[in-house]
Order: C-alpha cells, then structure tokens, then sequence
C-alpha cells in the first residue's frame, strides 16, 4: 500500500479503444496480489477529480539505465476508453508524470492446487486475470474462456497462451472465435470438467450469468467486481455491494475496495447487487 | 512592487479551539477520513491537528442503496446515507486505534430522534481521548424523520440545548449550508451551547443519467462536496464568523494550502480538509508543509494573527 | 446491452412555454448575453429559441466598483451590480436591433422597490418584439433595500402580484437558489401569478486574495456561476418541477447539450445557458446541433416526449 | 472579429518566465490593429473555464505547405507565466488545438504623423507596442523606452531595433541598460523631445506615473490597460474602467474590452481607476 508520484513508461492502443500503459511502479513486485488494483490519478489538476481505478494487468522489470543499478519494476494496466478520465489517459505520453495508489483491495484466492481452473473474462474484465492466471499455471491446468461483443474486444489472448494456458474465444457477432456467448462455452466445458474453480471478470450480466451456471453445478466461483469509487481505501463508504446476510431489516454491505474487488460468490447477494458496477455510463462529468 | 518582508523561520501553527489545543489548523472532515485508521499507512496521524472521524449514530447504520457517489465538474456527490459501526462498535473498536496518537479526536455524531442525539453525546462523554464532539445537524442524505434539524433553527436550538446537558466535552455543532441565512442558524446554535461551529457541510444536489434517464444516485438527491463548492463555504463562513462569538471551523473544497488560507483569513480558526483526501491521501500533510511556507514567506510568526486579518 | 431503437432523421426540438413558441429549448440566461448584439458576430440569433436580455431597472444603473469578477474552481464570480441602461433606453436603442430577428425577445428586469419593479413591467408592456418578461427576484448582488425579494416568500409573492397587474405579457419569475426550500418560493410565485418560473440565479460565494487578504471583488460578496453549480441547480429543478405546474425554464452551468438533458429529463422545458457564452460564444449552437444529434440517436422524434422523464 | 480552432505553431521560453508563441490565425493580417487582444482559450476542459486575453504581438506569414498554396498567416503572442492558465499554455506544443478569439477592442490612434514618438514599456507590457511601431516608423521617429525589474523582463528590443526605433533600456537593478525606473527615462526624453505623443503599456503603477508625468507636461498620452475580463466582447461588464465624467451619483464605466483596451488618457479618471489590472494576483482558481 502505497502513494507515490511516478511516470508513465509507454502507453499504446492494442485494440480500438483499448489501451496498454507501463507505469514505472517501484516495489510492487513484492506487494501485488493477483486480482489487486490501483488507484491512478490521470493528471494533478481538479479536472477529473477522482482518482480511477484500474486492475494490475501484470508486474514486469526492465533493464535499468546503467549495469550496477537493479532492474526496474513497473506494471502495466489495460483500460477502455469510456469517459473523462480515460479520454485524457489515452493522450498520456513516455514521461508524463501520473500517480499511483496502492496495490489495494483483495485479490484472488488460489483455491485447491490439486483442481483444475477455468477463467472467464468479459472484454476488459480479462485484466485482473492475467496475474492469476501466471500464479495458477504454475500448480494447475489453466482454461481462459475470453469473450466479448466483437473480435475488437479480444485481447492479449496470445499472452495467456505463451503461459501455456488452454484459451477459448467466442464474440457475439462471431467476429473472432466461436460466435455466441462466454457462457455458453462456459456451460460445455463445465459439462467436461465439473471439479473446476471458476474465476470470473466482465460486465455485470456476464457475471450474474456464470454466478447462476456455477451455483446450479455447485462449482466454486469468485468474482473480481467493479464499483464507483472515491477513495479506494475504505473511508468513503462509496464502493459498497450487498453481502449475502443482507436484508432490508439487516443491511450488510461490503466494500469493493477492501474487502472486494474480488469476492467468493458466497459472499455476495446476488438478488440485490444488480447495481454494482453500473458505472457512470460514460459521461458522468 | 516588492515590499520587505522579514522572513520568519520557524512560524507558529498552534491553534486552540474550545480550549483544545491544535498542533496546526488542519484536520480532515467527517466521512472523508474513516476512523482515521484506513488512511494512517499514508499520512502520519500525528501531524495533524485534529482528527475527525464518522458520523456516529446510536445503533449501527446500514447507509443507501449503491450507487452512492457519483463525480460531478471538480467536486462530487454521496448519498452513503451515515453507514456507520454504531456508538458502541466505535468506543470499543475504534478509539483503540486512535488513542495511540498524540492527536486529538473529534468526533463527528448524529440522531434520528432529539433523544438519540442526547444518547449518543451520553455515551461518548466519559470515553478517554476523545477530545471534542461534532454534532452533525446537517446531513442532506438521511430521507429518515424528513425535515432536516439543521434547516429549522428552532429544530436546531432545541436538539443542541439537549445534547449540551449530556456532555462536558467541548461541543462543536456542524452546520448545513442548505439555508436562507446561515448567520440565523449560526446564532441559534452559538445561544443553544455550542463552544465552536464547523461548516459547511455537504450542499444538496442531483445528477441525471442521461442515457437511462435516472438519477446518478439511488438515493436520487446527494450532497456535494469538493473544490466546486469552496466558494460559497467561504462566503458562509465569513458570514458566521461576524455573526458570533464563539470559534468557527472552515470546510468546503480544501485541495491546498491557498485554499486553507481564504478560510484563515476570513475569520475560521481552523479548517477540515474533506473529499481532496480521496484525491490525495497526503493532501493534509502537504497543506500543513506549505502554510509553514507561507507563514515564513509572508512574515507571519504566528498563524493567529493571520486569523480573521481579511481587509474589507 | 444494445436496445434496438429506431433512428430519427429530424426530431421536433420546438417547445412552448407559458404561450410562447421557441424554436428549440435552448437560449442564454440574462447577463451572459449583453443585448444580445454583442455575440451577433459569432452566432445567428435566429438559431436560437429566445434571446434573454441582461436585466433592466427603470433608470439607468451604474454597476458596482472593480474588480467585478473572479475565476474559481470550474465557474466564476460576478458582482456586476446589475449595470444597464436603463429600461427607456433599452426599449428605444436596443430593442430595434433585436427585432430584426424572428427569435422571442424575453426581456429580464429588476427593481430596488416593489414600484419601481410595476414600472418597468409596465413600460415594457406594449413594446413590440418582446414575447415576454422575466422578474429577477433573486440577484444577491445589489445591496440597495437590503434583504432580497426571493428569499422572503412574503415580499416575493407582494411584488409579483404587483407586476402581474402591470404586464399583459407572459411572467416568468426567475428565483433565487440562496434559500431553505425552493419548493415554498416556486409555490409563491405561481400563486402570484408567474407563468413560467426560471432558476436557478447564482449562489452567492466569496474568495479571497491570500498574499494582499482582500476579497477578490470590490463588493467581498459575488454570484458563482457555471459548470461548478450545476448540480445544485438540477437538484432545484427536480423540486420546483414537482411542486408547480407552470413551465419550469431550468438554468446553471450548461456547458453542453448533455448539461442540458439532465435539466430537461427532470423536467424543465428550456434551458439557459450562462457562463459558457464566455467560454466559447458558438456554445448554444452547438447544443442545439447536440441536442438534435442525441433525438436521433435515442430515437426520440419530439423533445416533449424527454422532458420531465426521469425514472425515479 | 473571428472565432474558431487553430493550433499552436510553435512556443518557446525567450526569457526566463516569459513565452513567445505562434498561433495559425488565418485572416489577421487584414483584421489586427496595432494594440488588439485576442481571447484565448487554453484547452477544452473546463479548467481553467474562462479565456484568457493577450495582446497580439505581430502577424506574420509562413511558407504554405505546397508552392500553389498562399502562405499562411500566424500571430505571435507572448506572455508570463503567472497563473493557472499560463502554466498550462507553456506546456503546449507545435500542432497542439487552441481557440481563438478575436482580434478584439479598439487599439491605438497612430496620431499625428508630424509628430516624434515616444513608446513606453514595462515588462510584459512591451507587447501590443510592436505592432504600433511597425506602424508608426513608416511615418514618425519612434523611441522606445523599455523597462523591467531586472535584466530578464527586457524582451525583443532588438526586433524593435530592427524596425528602425531609437531603444533605452533601463532595469531597476541595474542589470541591463540603466539603472532605475523607465519613467526617470522618460522625464529626460520629454526635456529634450517635448513635442511627442506618448504610447503606454506596462504595470498599473508604471502607468500611472508615465500619466502624471504627461499630464503635467501636456504631453499626449494613449495607454493599453488590463482588466479582469469574461467575455472579451461587451456582454459581460466585469472589465470596465472608470471614466474621465464618472462620479458616485453619476458614474460613468468604460468597457475595457470593447471601449479599449487602449485610452487617451483623458478618456479615464485618474484618482479611481487604481483597481484596474490588480490581476488575480497569481492563484485566483
Ligand atoms: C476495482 C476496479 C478495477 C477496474 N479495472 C479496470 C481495468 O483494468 N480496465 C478498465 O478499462 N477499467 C477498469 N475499471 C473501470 C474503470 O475504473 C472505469 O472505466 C474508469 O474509472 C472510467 O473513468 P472515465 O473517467 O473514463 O469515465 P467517466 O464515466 O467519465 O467516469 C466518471 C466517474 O465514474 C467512475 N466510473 C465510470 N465507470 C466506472 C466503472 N465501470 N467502474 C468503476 N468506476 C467507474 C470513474 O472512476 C469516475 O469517478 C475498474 C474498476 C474497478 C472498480
Ligand atoms: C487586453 C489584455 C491584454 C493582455 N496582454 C497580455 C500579454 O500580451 N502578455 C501577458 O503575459 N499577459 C497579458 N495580459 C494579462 C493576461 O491576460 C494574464 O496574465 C493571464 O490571463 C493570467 O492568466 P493565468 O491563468 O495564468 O493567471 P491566474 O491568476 O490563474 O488567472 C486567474 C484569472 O485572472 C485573470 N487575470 C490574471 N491576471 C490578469 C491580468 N493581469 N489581466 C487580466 N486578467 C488577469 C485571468 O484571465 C483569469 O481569469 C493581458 C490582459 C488584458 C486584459
Ligand atoms: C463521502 C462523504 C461522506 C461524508 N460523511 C459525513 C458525515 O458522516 N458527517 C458529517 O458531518 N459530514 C460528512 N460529510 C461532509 C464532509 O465532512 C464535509 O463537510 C464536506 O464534504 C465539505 O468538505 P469538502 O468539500 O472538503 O469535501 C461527508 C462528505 C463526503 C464527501
Ligand atoms: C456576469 C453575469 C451577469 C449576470 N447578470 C444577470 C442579470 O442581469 N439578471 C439575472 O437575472 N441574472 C443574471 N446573471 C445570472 C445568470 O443569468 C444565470 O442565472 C447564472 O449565471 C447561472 O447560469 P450559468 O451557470 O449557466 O452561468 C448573471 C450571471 C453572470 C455570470
Ligand atoms: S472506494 Fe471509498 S470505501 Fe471503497
Ligand atoms: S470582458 Fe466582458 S464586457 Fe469586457
């Protein structure tokens, strides 16, 4: 956990509206958690205000500038363009100076080493999967179901592959892969292999929707959600979702931001918490 | 034009509200800082003046639907709706933490009822190291009992003069800028015992998706905090400041130092620093840095006499 | 989630308001646009759904001492004071220019007394060209009489009755948001005969000059305006929407046609755009062009069928 | 009177703290008056929200891109960093997007050509006098007299030089030209050149006593004034000035903006006008 003004190392477009930024990251090779998240402040001005959150994509290092100094760390964050804040990040250039806030939240658990896993990622939810996907290779076998609405919202598959993971992609208009619904794919390979534990990022009805497939197969899920935030620490009470116990008598809520981003499907109300991660709908400024 | 100044190296910031003694002007504002513990891995609480935590109720709250915030042009609005560990949850839990610091605590509260608020006061008055009370008579958020305490002055002075016989901590009552005069309320509150007033709290308003057609907020209508709102929390607080005797604490869209200092020099003794903690958590710390500055720059040697120095 | 939704080629952006028909929902609010001839030269007034006069008073005024205006946090702070050329004046130099236009003149005007309010209303009666007037309640600016019209629903409702009894011409009264409950105001002015009601006017905000610890306008007390109000001004639409069922003309930091959706959505039939004509002078043609963009898209083919369809 | 995009053609630091920037402005060179303004709008957020006005410098021309093509006009304007909006302004780019508006007000009357003239600067003030001297060389002895704290506030002399104007140089400490104050310059000036009009622009108090001095002399005076502006074409009335009638039961207010920003001194009344140009002082924002 930590707060440091640091610069941005490279920032490119990898797919229509996606974008990939290295950011110069000091220590967080050691702090990061797969599942883990940033708070990252585009610009030092009061316009936007807010920091925004981003999932870690990966932690890496790079040569440093001369031999005797150590490597440097930086991670990388892959983000949609949707609103104000990202409409300015995607003009960032090598050297621009941003802000970085964390790791924060929980990440994932790694379950049962001995059981095989399956990830489902949902456009630019696949970010947070990508660090765990690096940490379950190493004991278990590794599906990546990856979907999305056109072929433009499949990205760096080939990366989950080169760490020997099994990926499946499908688009709705068939663009690229299978045409049709991740679920769908998630559905027959459940039917494959049903001693699983699913991990599973993505716009909200793609996550309610493997929620419902998994509890009726009994299959282990946990979620990785989003929710506005303001602080990203746990002061603002902002970033709440519905936990399982809650009822209108006896509200429970959870932060996204501490006790989330990622959550057992257990934990979680999934009659109420429709309006998690509803967003700004791009435009809330 | 250059005029000499003498440089000043080591100013004084100490301040004393309510008889409690401040290392600086400088603490954060109610529900913009947890119970002070979530933002101690980045700021050291030690620097601060005070520290003010969240709005405690009598039992625990459970706060409204989500979406709760929502960003609005430089500043943002929160319908949290008071979620809060209940009174007892926090003396038990969360003093713990904070009586570790040589820092003073205020704590922010609030009722549904006039008797809750008393209970509430009640139960916080013998609790070791909690330096002060902050009433909140303000908050915009809770649709609960309708009508807001704050925007009534004879609501206001009857709740105060309640809560002032259940304490013997110095009681600092929070005011709402939601009203026509805010010099009434302030008079109100300053006869009905209150040793100091902070303000201002959040202002009413409302977002629209335009795409769904709904409100931004579940709770529909939230309060707005953040830079946007400074000036009108300035203009109140020169207002108030006129308006009574007793010390007044300046809030509303405190980013920096320069911001701080509208509020000194219009009269408040000290400031809270609210949503710029989510931006920046060390935004405190950096404020404090810079007023020494200004004081040594300016030739101020001691912070009071900036104090209410505005030439009208 | 992608909802089907028809296309429209040329959605319907005329609205009505208290008689008069406008050719789209969109026009500057009154002080922000001179006379209008000043913004001639950048923008075809004809584009627009009215024009909106800087506010009239029966003599000429003088305006109040520089500096008159502030930049702060995404708005500004004006303390103009209300300087115009007198509403005889007006009438004769700067009325012709405007009717060379096929675009609604709606005249705004003041008065330091209820009288003098009656006579200016009164003169303004059967001048040609103007389709209505709108009674400026609510400027915190002026100091003369002290307490303001608009914030004393009493002297509120006594003025416009007066007025209504000297205009033939359809009355909007513009409120004040600097006040408890903009509900009882709204509710005022209609039973006193408004036709229509605007809102909001600017909050009334103050900032400081830290290095000389003066004001930054001459007056210490200023009217903050833009993209920094706004959500305070849709809040007060949302509610006086509610609680009247005349036209509800809503106002405060506009900058673009997504701005003005949410004030429509709630329920305002019009829009004023202020501050932004500064900015950029081609603004309201640009959310007019918007506007019509965004029909298209959402498929709505008559902006009526947007107005007031917030789902709560 | 034109209003629309351009970009930045190129901004560079010609002093510490003061910038010279170019401005694609096609149409200036038949619009620009000697001691116009234009309204600039730094970028397209909303912070900071208003333009900013700045004097036009010169209009000049570049080759156009192709040999058919007519060469393009620029304007340079030059400014210091002082506050939100110029700090930003210095950070931009050859090819970054500005707004223009303008050319706005009422410049100077080049007065009678028989007559010697005499420019007087101060600091940034130096900069709607250039263009007023490429048109007063044509028919006058020009002499210009350009002032500064120190030698760093002494800028583009020498393209003044190069129009053929007679240039004393004196700073208050000393560290270019003479040591002191320009209006000591000036007092020596008017006793050997005692039939001239005077042309000024600088700081208020450096205004004010070049007036006093003029006055007493009955010496013709026009000054170029700042004011804390809005709108920059009338509507608002934030930027006006007292004028020379105005009293408190009658008083009379002049619109910098479209009224001026250039005066003949006894357009204004001397013992009130002292509010003018107080600026923001640095931090209004
Ligand atoms: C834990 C977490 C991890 C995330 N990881 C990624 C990621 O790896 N890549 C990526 O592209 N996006 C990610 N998001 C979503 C990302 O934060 C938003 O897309 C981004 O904040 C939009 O900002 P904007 O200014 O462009 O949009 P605007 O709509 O202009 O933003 C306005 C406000 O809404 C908030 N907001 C808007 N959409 C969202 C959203 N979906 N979730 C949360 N807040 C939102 C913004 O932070 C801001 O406060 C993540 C969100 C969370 C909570
Ligand atoms: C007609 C005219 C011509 C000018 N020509 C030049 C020029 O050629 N070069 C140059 O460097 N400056 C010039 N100025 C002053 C220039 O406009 C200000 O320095 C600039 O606006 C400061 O902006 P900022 O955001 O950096 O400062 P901030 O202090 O952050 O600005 C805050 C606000 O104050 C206004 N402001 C601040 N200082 C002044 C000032 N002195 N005059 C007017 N408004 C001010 C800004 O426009 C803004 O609204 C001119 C001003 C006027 C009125
Ligand atoms: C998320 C959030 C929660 C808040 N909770 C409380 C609260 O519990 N009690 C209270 O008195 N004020 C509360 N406030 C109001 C702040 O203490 C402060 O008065 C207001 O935000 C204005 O200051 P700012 O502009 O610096 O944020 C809250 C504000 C925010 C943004
Ligand atoms: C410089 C200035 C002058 C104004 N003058 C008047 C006026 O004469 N009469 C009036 O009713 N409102 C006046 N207003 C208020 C505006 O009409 C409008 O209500 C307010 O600025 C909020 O809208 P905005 O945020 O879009 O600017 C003035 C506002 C500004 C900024
Ligand atoms: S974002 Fe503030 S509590 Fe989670
Ligand atoms: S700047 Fe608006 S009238 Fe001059």
């Amino acid at each position: 956990m930590k707060d440091f003004k640091t610069i941005v190392l490279s920032n490119q477009e990898i797919s229509p509206g996606y974008f990939r930024m290295k950011i110069l990251a000091p220590g967080y090779s050691q702090l990061a958690q797969p599942g883990q998240f940033v708070m990252f402040r585009v610009q030092s001005s009061m316009q936007p205000l807010l920091r925004r959150p981003f999932g870690i994509f990966r932690v890496g290092f790079m040569a440093a500038d001369c031999d005797e100094m150590a490597p440097k760390e930086f991670i990388e964050i892959i983000y949609k363009v949707v609103g104000s804040g990202t409409e300015i990040m995607k003009d960032l250039h090598s050297g621009d100076p941003v802000e970085l806030l964390g790791p924060l939240g929980k990440g994932f658990d790694s379950g049962d080493p001995t059981e095989e896993k399956i990830l489902v990622g949902g456009g630019i939810g696949l970010v947070p999967l990508y660090m765990l996907a690096e940490e379950l290779v190493k004991k278990s076998k590794v599906r990546l179901l990856m979907g999305g609405r056109t072929r433009d919202d499949i990205i760096t598959v080939t990366e989950f592959e080169r760490l020997g993971v099994e990926t499946y992609v499908s688009t709705e208009d068939g663009s690229l892969g299978e045409e049709g619904l991740v679920t769908q794919v998630l559905e027959r390979k459940l039917d494959k292999y049903p001693n699983v534990t699913v991990f599973a990022c993505g716009p909200m009805p793609m996550i309610e929707a493997v929620e419902k497939i998994c509890t009726n197969r009994a299959v282990a899920l946990q979620v990785s959600l989003e929710a506005l935030m303001a602080c990203g620490v746990g002061a603002c009470l902002g970033c709440v979702v519905m936990g399982a116990e809650h009822s209108d008598d006896n509200p429970q809520y959870l932060c996204t931001c501490t006790q989330g981003p990622v959550f057992a499907a257990d934990e979680l109300d999934w009659n109420k918490n429709k309006v998690v991660a509803t967003g700004c709908g791009g435009g809330c400024k | 034009m250059s005029k000499h100044v003498e440089k000043i190296l080591r100013p004084k910031l100490a301040v004393e509200i309510a008889g409690i003694k401040l290392k600086n002007p400088i603490m954060p504002a109610s529900g913009t800082f947890g119970y002070g513990e979530e933002y101690a891995p980045y700021l050291d609480l030690n620097q601060l003046g005070a520290v003010v935590t969240k709005g405690m109720s009598l039992n625990p709250k459970a706060g409204n639907n989500t979406p709760r915030i929502c960003e609005t042009v430089s500043g943002m609005l929160n319908a949290i709706g008071l979620q809060n560990v209940g009174v007892d949850a926090f003396i038990e839990k969360k003093m713990v933490f904070l009586q570790q610091y040589d820092t003073p605590v205020i704590v922010n509260f609030f009722g549904n009822t006039q008797e809750e608020y008393g209970e509430v006061a009640a139960r916080l008055d013998d609790v070791p190291g909690v330096a002060a009370l902050e009433m909140n008579i303000s908050c915009p958020n809770v649709k609960h009992g309708g009508i807001v305490f704050g925007t009534d002055p004879g609501a206001a002075s009857a709740v105060i003069s309640l809560v002032r016989k259940k304490t013997t901590k110095p009681l600092i009552v929070k005011l709402t800028p939601n009203v026509t005069d805010i010099q009434v309320t302030a008079r109100a509150a300053e006869e009905s015992g209150a040793d100091a007033l902070s303000l201002i709290n959040t202002l009413t308003g409302m977002a629209v998706d335009v795409k769904t057609r709904k409100p931004r907020l579940a709770n529909t209508i939230g309060g707005l905090s953040g830079p946007a709102i400074r000036p009108i929390a300035v203009r109140m607080v020169h207002q108030v400041v006129q308006a009574v005797d007793i010390p007044v604490i300046g809030i509303g869209g405190i980013t920096r130092a320069m911001d701080a200092l509208e509020f000194l020099i219009v009269g408040a003794k000290a400031v809270q620093v609210g949503t710029a903690n989510f931006v920046d958590p060390k935004v405190m710390a950096t404020i404090i840095a810079d007023l020494e500055t200004f004081c040594c720059e300016e030739g101020i040697s001691d912070i009071n006499d900036l104090i209410g120095s505005l030439e009208l």
